[in-house]
């Protein structure tokens, strides 16, 4: 599965995109905790920012099926326009 | 018909203006043209434009496919532009076209509020004072939000 | 500050934008096109518009001023064709830039609205059947009385 | 005092613009009757249309008062944009 972050995310993270081996389908919640707990700091930027999550570039809400070969993405609120 | 454009370059009034308003079924074009506004106390350079390449596309079309459902309308176009933009430079074009006004005026609107909360872009600001990114606005949120209760 | 323009010939929607768009203060231009609309049944060739030399001017800048009195506007443009106009060109512009664009489409379209239901132009639609005079539309004064009872 | 007519009034009248020997003030209305009375083609056209009516370029009710060296207008609903 790959796992996008954008914007002032990305720049905190450090990070533009990740790869997580998961076999079994999970929820995008329980994503974003897995990735929280790679390092105190990974918590608390995904904490403190307000997040939006899509999944094969569509809008999901966090209860939503993520499975292997998705493309996942976290993003903060957009600003476009 | 429903064209969606992200790019770097700027956009041509002209030829857009002329995209719209070849059928002869329309009589109303209406056009929403957003610019690289100054900042007030900081001296904004320029703005930078990051996007979700592939998704951006998605969902302008998915905002345009919801307008021609809402509305009868002949044509919307919507350009985004990203990369650096210097002060007073076009970021975004929404252009629609319809047999009347009011349905025009209404569609082009909503194509706007539904692109400032689901389209995703954002903004970083260049400023003498530094860099920031722009915060997403409870205005633009109240703006989309009144759309899901009227159908006008 | 407010352009208006009663002319035979042609607008020229670049340098119109142009106009528009000139101050970094005005993060939104939103335009307005009318154009000679196709009509149903009947086979129309052309339209011709009459005006009210002098009152039309006095009109549409009064309409300005209304719209100026409302909202924070940087700029309006209105400019409005007679004589004769063969199907598809171009009837009527009015164009606004603003900081923002809420007020940007508010003000475009309560000009409209107020165009059509306070300035003298007449038009008479020429068709194989035929030359007639447009009547006005009740949906026109309902759409103009609305601004009355709300200052949004 | 000078007295316009456009669109269908003009054509209905053939009439575009007469001139009315007016020393006292007076009001639209009584201008207007005064109109009507020419014949029964313009009382019949003058009645039966909705008229609108302007002095000096801005719109008046016809209990506006006109008076010498003024420009009355009347005319049907406007139809432009």
């Amino acid at each position: 599965m790959k796992v996008l972050f954008f914007a002032l995310l990305r720049e905190r993270l450090g990070c533009a995109e990740l790869v997580l081996e998961q076999n079994e389908p999970t929820t995008v919640a329980k994503v974003l905790e897995q990735l929280k707990s790679r390092s105190q700091e990974w918590r608390n930027t995904l904490d403190n920012q307000e997040l939006l999550a899509a999944v094969n570039q569509s809008f999901v809400d966090f209860d939503a099926t993520v499975q292997k070969g998705d493309e996942l993405a976290f993003f903060p609120p957009v600003t476009g326009g | 018909m429903i064209r969606v454009a992200v790019q770097e370059h700027n956009f041509n009034m002209a030829e857009l203006y002329h995209e719209l308003s070849q059928s002869p079924a329309n009589g109303a074009v209406v056009t929403f043209t957003g610019l690289v506004r100054e900042v007030v106390d900081t001296e904004l350079t320029h703005l930078t434009l990051e996007h979700y390449p592939g998704m951006t596309e998605r969902a302008l079309n998915d905002i345009g496919q919801q307008a021609m459902a809402r509305w009868p309308l002949g044509k919307i176009i919507i350009i985004h532009r990203i990369g650096i933009l210097g002060l007073n430079e076009n970021i975004v074009f929404v252009g629609v076209a319809s047999g009347h006004r009011k349905q025009a005026f209404a569609a082009a609107e909503f194509l706007m509020d539904y692109l400032k909360t689901r389209a995703p872009f954002w903004k970083k600001e260049h400023t003498s004072a530094g860099t920031s990114w722009v915060a997403a606005k409870d205005s633009d949120q109240t703006a989309a939000s009144r759309w899901q209760s009227s159908k006008e």
